[in-house]
């Protein structure tokens, strides 16, 4: 008797929960629904406009966009040449930096849960400091050229890398870790034989992913100062030469569905 | 019993049978992620000597860069009654493109899936455009827009809009893509429709990874929006040009950690719903 | 009497060229409680999905009361399935929503698109669907998200699902494979009770020959795609057995 | 479709007036500041016309042309160079410049070198670096090559091979401090640009020497477009010509200043050198 | 004999209050197969996880071979680990590394820790993984990757990762909750023959009472955190089984 007593409150207090959550549930709706208005006011947003728009956008697109102007596709080739050396050393150098902050920053392998917190942080305020930004402040302090681009992209890179990896780290099944403490093994051997092990397809997924990001935020630090196809597009644009620009950005298409093939195909293998 | 033992024993010798059957599997050396390998320390150190870059002047280059981090303090925030609206601005750019990339991007991402497009071409075109849409700079399309409905923060939503549409369908097909097929097909089985399993069904299994996407790239949107003020759009990308341009760097720095705390409070929201979810 | 389902020289090539079904002929009654059986790759699966197509069958007709499953359009394909409840090994519940509104999905197939969509279902239907909970022992747990449940517990909201489509047949493709052995009777019981009180007819895939014997009214043996035993339990000899698993006879449920 | 678009924006003004004019603006590159003044002048204009102004402030003169050449834009301040463009390509009609007398309406284009460099003319910059500021520049990258051309006898195609290289720096804060850094061998720098840097603290005038300072180059022009009505221009060059609020001025760099009337023909300078370097609009926009 | 592990006055509370072992007694001797059952969350992991100090105990002593584990540093809990191998429900393995790299892993603790870390281990451990391998029936799957395995084959690699580590006793913990009835009889024998042949002393969780009765030279019962039963097989009546269990008991292994 008693325990049936019992078992009908836990119903109730189960469905008090799913009432909650529902309440919840409709809450944070409104909250997006009402942001949403708010910022569809402060914008002055007018579906109208964006419709009326459209002819405009096809002459402009049609016009003076298309057709690319093949013709500066040699000149256009080392710049693009550029952009993926800068893509790839900031990969390869932002991963390796990453590599070593991520395991300080996740929660399932940091030594000491108060450098967890300072990693965390750290690259926290890099990664939530726009590329745009940190190009401007590098290249007021290194010049202009190849090096801010790849600073820049090696900041960005290990800024998302290093979340990234500590979250592929965390999410690692903490079971296996402990049969390995189990049979007396050290915190280093722990990390190189169970936990590395399992990183490594997230390690490389992630790494190939961030070359995509690179090669593309490229266009946008390029356009400070940064070299690269970025810096083209932008003289594209200044000099009107929009058939150029359109040409320059066919090439960064090509170049990132290369990559897109090649890294699909290196982590089929891998994974 | 005698008969439990002896279906037991069969077992056992099945099981050597298997085995027996079995050659032993070298160890596999796999010359492909061997071959990437090397060829990408190669192309590491090629890339490297490409870019030529100059290591004498990356210390000076540091040094200054300490300096300037250093004259940046302490921030400036006399122009607050400036940078906080066009803050706002700003703010209400990156929410809005969001939301309306993630609308539409709802839509197209099931035809860009291919488990649940009409077929595989759909798919596929779906998908190229989106690619499309993430190649051009957010820059080039706010001059697009701009030619269609003038300068201010609506080019601005827009343009975050069409660039964001181009991932979250790419990540939001492949989420979709990801799940387990079998639900998919229980759903079939019990006679629902098309738009019945969509919403009951996929939507219901891959929301987490939707939300957990939306709120990266509502991240990654206030940072865009942040550039898109060079364009005419406002906000607080033009203030922080202000700023730098007369070498205000006390304010630019305020501008900086206003625009860090922005995208720093989305990443902490996400990581509450994280552990909500 | 009728057969309620009939299978005439149905086969099924899969695109690869994999030959799973080939010339599968039989019938089955209101009723029964039909097992198939066969080693790993036979085409149990294969048979079972053609049922309601969700494997195209190559050739052959799959009628169902009297409709042409493999004929039909995709209207009608809706309207047979929403009368055959199926039951998955591995549950195929929607993890995030709640055991009642995974029950509610039977109903689906007689809900108008909009509605279903927002997951908005009649009074009847819900009170139906918690009568059938009910039924399966899980009143307690119908507000509790699909996930947080026992393999054993999923696997009685996958059935309750299907009851509420108030199926006419029930096919289940190994339901109690990855359950434990005291779940698997649990499931293998409510399956059976159920069926027989309402009538249901059933066809239900299994690996595990005694769980078979103990069960159907008749048994299926398939091997290589083709039906090679299809008699009463009573006639499954040892020797029959093992010409169905050749020697690939799986192991017995026995710890002991 | 364009033309409907602007019958749409006229309001019930007698004399085909629209509902509001907008604004762009853009921080010449001889700028002293880029000031928070231009509200004030959008507020005084809209007093004065009767109707709303709205004012949008940006970076990129891509976005300001393209806008009004489209009709989206009404007014704009554009740089020297890209005015011309915008006439060509957005029907801009100069009104007038901001300064203190007609002499004072113009700035320089210098070619700077870094202070301990043997330089001493153009010539002896053969086969060194050369930095433009961006490619789009009057006094970064136009008048320094006119420079180049004149002095050195050379064609615009053979700039390139007579120096070791010619690259850009993105803008005249870049050149200058490469310049000061000796990252380059000479760049083409606005001489306001210069003076700004030394007073923001970013290089001292110790760290560069001037060998070549160009004609002077008429300064930003606020515009309008040519097919606003005839009226609504008149009373907007009426408000220009005589607009004397001190704050603004002072906010603007400096409370002597006025609005000067300018011409097209003020501007025949840029559109000769930028012909003879295959800049002109006419070269720019034919593809 | 001396016993090879003593448990006294041991109490588990976990941080969020729940008292998960309450004042557990008992010693273990050389040679013993001992089976803890009792019902979920009656304290059978934790026990078995202070035994190694995987669990940190709250009070009382985990004494091995005279060494009070619960006041070891890290460095002894490291050495006494060695000696103790453990299996685990799930298996724990390193999917992406070979069969044979994974049983090299229990080799670890001897190993110094730059070549450990590389994966560098003596020709010797090298031979004795693989007669370990040989004599769970692995010899053929050693080159493959673990997740290549099925899942009695996996519990094989864990049970020679374990024995790799020449322990002097093996926990288990739930060592077949995960595995097929076949697998599990299979598991069950190795552990059983192996702990018999090599004289380690065995401490296994178990929820199958039938399996704990044929295997178990000694079964403790547990129930709340407290040991209710310790004693031979054959004392452990029905009424006993009752007890532990309350009437929770888990339903028999049987489908039939
Ligand atoms: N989609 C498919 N494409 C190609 N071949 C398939 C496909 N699905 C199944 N097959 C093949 O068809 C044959 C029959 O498969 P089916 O799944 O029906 O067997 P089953 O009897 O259910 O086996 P199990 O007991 O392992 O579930 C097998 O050889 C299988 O490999
Ligand atoms: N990390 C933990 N924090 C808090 N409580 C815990 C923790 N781990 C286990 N418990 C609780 O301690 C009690 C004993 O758990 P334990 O896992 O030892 O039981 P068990 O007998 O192994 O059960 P099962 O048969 O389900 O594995 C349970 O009430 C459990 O909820
Ligand atoms: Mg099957
Ligand atoms: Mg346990």
């Amino acid at each position: 008797m008693h325990n049936k007593g019992k078992r009908v409150m836990e119903l109730e207090e189960i469905r008090d929960i799913r009432q909650r959550k529902r309440v919840q549930t409709i809450l944070i709706t409104l909250l997006v629904v009402g942001l949403t208005i708010w910022s569809a006011l402060g914008t002055d947003f007018s579906v109208y406009e964006v419709f009326s728009g459209l002819g405009l956008i096809s002459n402009f697109v049609f016009i003076d966009l298309l057709p690319p102007d093949v013709s500066t596709s040699g000149s256009l080739l080392g710049a693009i040449l550029e952009t993926l050396y800068m893509g790839f050393v900031g990969m390869v150098v932002g991963a390796m930096i990453a590599l070593v902050l991520s395991f300080l920053a996740a929660g399932t392998t940091t030594p000491h849960p108060i450098i967890q917190v300072v990693v965390r942080a750290f690259t926290s305020i890099i990664r939530n400091i726009p590329g745009l930004i940190w190009a401007l402040i590098l290249v007021a302090s290194y010049g202009i050229g190849v090096t801010v681009g790849t600073l820049s992209l090696i900041l960005g890179s290990v800024g998302f890398l290093t979340r990234v990896f500590a979250d592929t780290l965390e999410e690692i099944d903490t079971g296996k870790i402990e049969a390995l403490n189990a049979t007396g093994s050290s915190y280093l051997q722990v990390l190189a034989q169970g936990v590395f092990p399992q990183f490594i397809p997230g390690f490389v997924a992630w790494s190939l992913y961030n070359l995509e990001l690179n090669i593309r935020a490229s266009t946008i630090i390029g356009m400070v100062g940064g070299g690269g196809i970025g810096f083209a597009i932008q003289k594209g644009i200044k000099l009107f030469q929009y058939k150029e620009v359109s040409m320059a950005i066919i090439l960064v298409l090509v170049l990132i569905l290369s990559t897109e093939f090649l890294t699909s195909k290196i982590r089929e293998r891998i994974i | 019993m005698s008969e439990l033992e002896k279906s037991s024993d069969n077992i056992y010798s099945l099981n050597r049978n298997e085995d027996n059957n079995e050659m032993i599997v070298k160890p596999k050396k796999d010359f492909f992620i061997k071959g990437v390998l090397i060829f990408g320390c190669l192309f590491f150190l090629f890339s490297l000597y490409e870019l030529n870059i100059d290591y004498s002047n990356l210390l000076e280059g540091t040094v200054a860069f300490f300096i300037m981090l250093g004259d940046m303090f302490p921030p400036n925030i006399s122009e607050w009654a400036y940078v906080l609206p066009a803050a706002i601005e700003s703010l209400q750019v990156a929410i809005l493109g969001t939301v309306i990339a993630v609308v539409i991007s709802l839509v197209l991402a099931f035809l860009a899936a291919e488990n649940l497009a009409p077929n595989k071409w759909v798919a596929r075109i779906v998908k190229s455009f989106a690619t499309l849409m993430r190649v051009i700079p957010t820059i080039i399309w706010a001059l697009i827009f701009i030619v269609a409905v003038g300068l201010g923060p609506l080019p601005g939503v827009l343009a975050i809009a069409v660039h964001s549409l181009g991932m979250l369908i790419k990540v939001f097909a492949q989420s979709v893509e990801e799940m387990d097929g079998g639900k998919i097909e229980a759903l079939k089985a019990s006679g629902a429709g098309s738009v019945q399993i969509i919403a009951q069904g996929v939507i219901p299994t891959v929301l987490t990874a939707l939300m957990a996407w939306t709120i990266l790239r509502l991240e990654i949107d206030i940072g865009e929006s942040t550039i898109l003020g060079l364009v005419g759009a406002g906000g607080i990308g033009w203030e922080l040009m202000r700023a730098m341009r007369s070498y205000d760097f006390n304010t630019a720095l305020f501008i900086t950690m206003v625009i860090f705390v922005m995208i720093f409070s989305v990443e902490m929201l996400s990581n509450r719903l994280k552990l909500k979810v | 009497m009728e057969p309620i389902l009939k299978i005439e020289n149905l086969d099924k090539v899969y695109p690869d060229g994999t030959v799973a079904l080939s010339n599968i002929n039989f019938n089955v009654y209101p009723g029964e409680f039909v097992v198939v059986i066969g080693p790993s790759g036979a085409g149990k699966s294969t048979l079972l999905r053609c049922m309601n197509r969700l494997v195209e069958p190559t050739n052959g007709n799959v009628i169902f009361k009297d409709k042409k499953i493999n004929k039909a359009n995709s209207k009608q394909v809706k309207q047979i399935r929403r009368e055959i409840g199926m039951v998955f090994q591995n549950f195929n519940l929607i993890d995030r929503l709640t055991v009642l509104n995974n029950v509610l999905h039977g109903r689906l197939g007689y809900t108008n698109t909009i509605k279903g969509s927002l997951g908005i279902f009649s009074k009847k239907d819900i009170t139906e669907a918690e009568e059938i909970l009910a039924r399966v022992g899980l009143s307690k747990q119908k507000y509790k998200r699909a996930d947080e449940l026992s393999g054993g517990q999923m696997q009685r909201v996958g059935i309750s699902r299907a009851l509420s489509q108030r199926p006419r047949l029930i096919l289940a493709d190994e339901p109690i494979a990855s359950l434990d052995p005291a779940s698997s009777k649990n499931i293998m019981d409510h399956i059976y009770n159920i069926c027989t009180e309402d009538k249901i007819t059933a066809i239900v895939n299994l690996h595990q020959v005694e769980v078979a014997i103990k069960y159907a009214t008749r048994i299926i043996g398939i091997q290589n795609g083709e039906v090679i035993f299809d008699g009463q339990p009573s006639q499954l000899t040892d020797k029959v057995i093992d010409e169905i698993y050749h020697d690939r006879r799986p192991p017995l449920v026995h710890a002991q | 479709a364009c033309g409907d678009d602007a019958n749409a924006s006229e309001g019930d003004n007698g004399d085909g007036w629209p509902d509001k004019i907008s604004y762009g603006v853009l921080p010449g590159e001889e700028d002293t500041e880029i000031s928070r003044a231009h509200d004030l002048f959008a507020e005084d204009m809209s007093e004065e016309l009767g109707i709303e102004v709205e004012l949008f402030q940006g970076e990129d003169y891509n976005a300001v042309i393209e806008a009004m050449r489209s009709k989206k834009l009404d007014m704009a301040s554009f740089g020297p160079f890209s005015y011309i463009i915008a006439q060509e390509r957005s029907n801009a009609v100069p009104i007038a410049v901001r300064a203190k007398s007609e002499e004072d309406a113009t700035y320089n284009s210098w070619i700077v070198v870094p202070d301990e460099s043997d330089a001493e003319t153009v010539e002896d910059l053969k086969d060194k670096t050369i930095l433009f500021a961006d490619p789009a520049s009057t006094s970064g990258h136009l008048f320094p090559r006119g420079m180049f051309i004149d002095e050195l006898g050379i064609t615009n195609d053979e700039i390139e091979s007579y120096f070791s290289s010619v690259s850009f720096s993105g803008s005249h804060d870049n050149s200058i401090l490469a310049i000061a850094a000796g990252d380059a061998d000479a760049a083409g720098v606005c001489s306001t640009c210069v003076e700004r840097a030394i007073e923001g603290g970013m290089v001292s005038e110790s760290d560069f020497r001037i060998i070549k300072e160009s004609d002077p180059i008429p300064s930003s022009p606020i515009t309008y477009r040519g097919d606003l009505p005839e009226s609504l221009v008149e009373a907007i060059k009426e408000f220009v010509y005589n607009y004397d609020n001190e704050t603004y001025f002072e906010k603007a760099g400096d409370s002597e200043s006025r609005y000067i009337p300018v011409d097209e023909s003020d501007y025949d300078i840029i559109r000769n050198t930028a012909k003879n370097l295959d800049m002109s609009p006419e070269d720019l926009l034919s593809n």
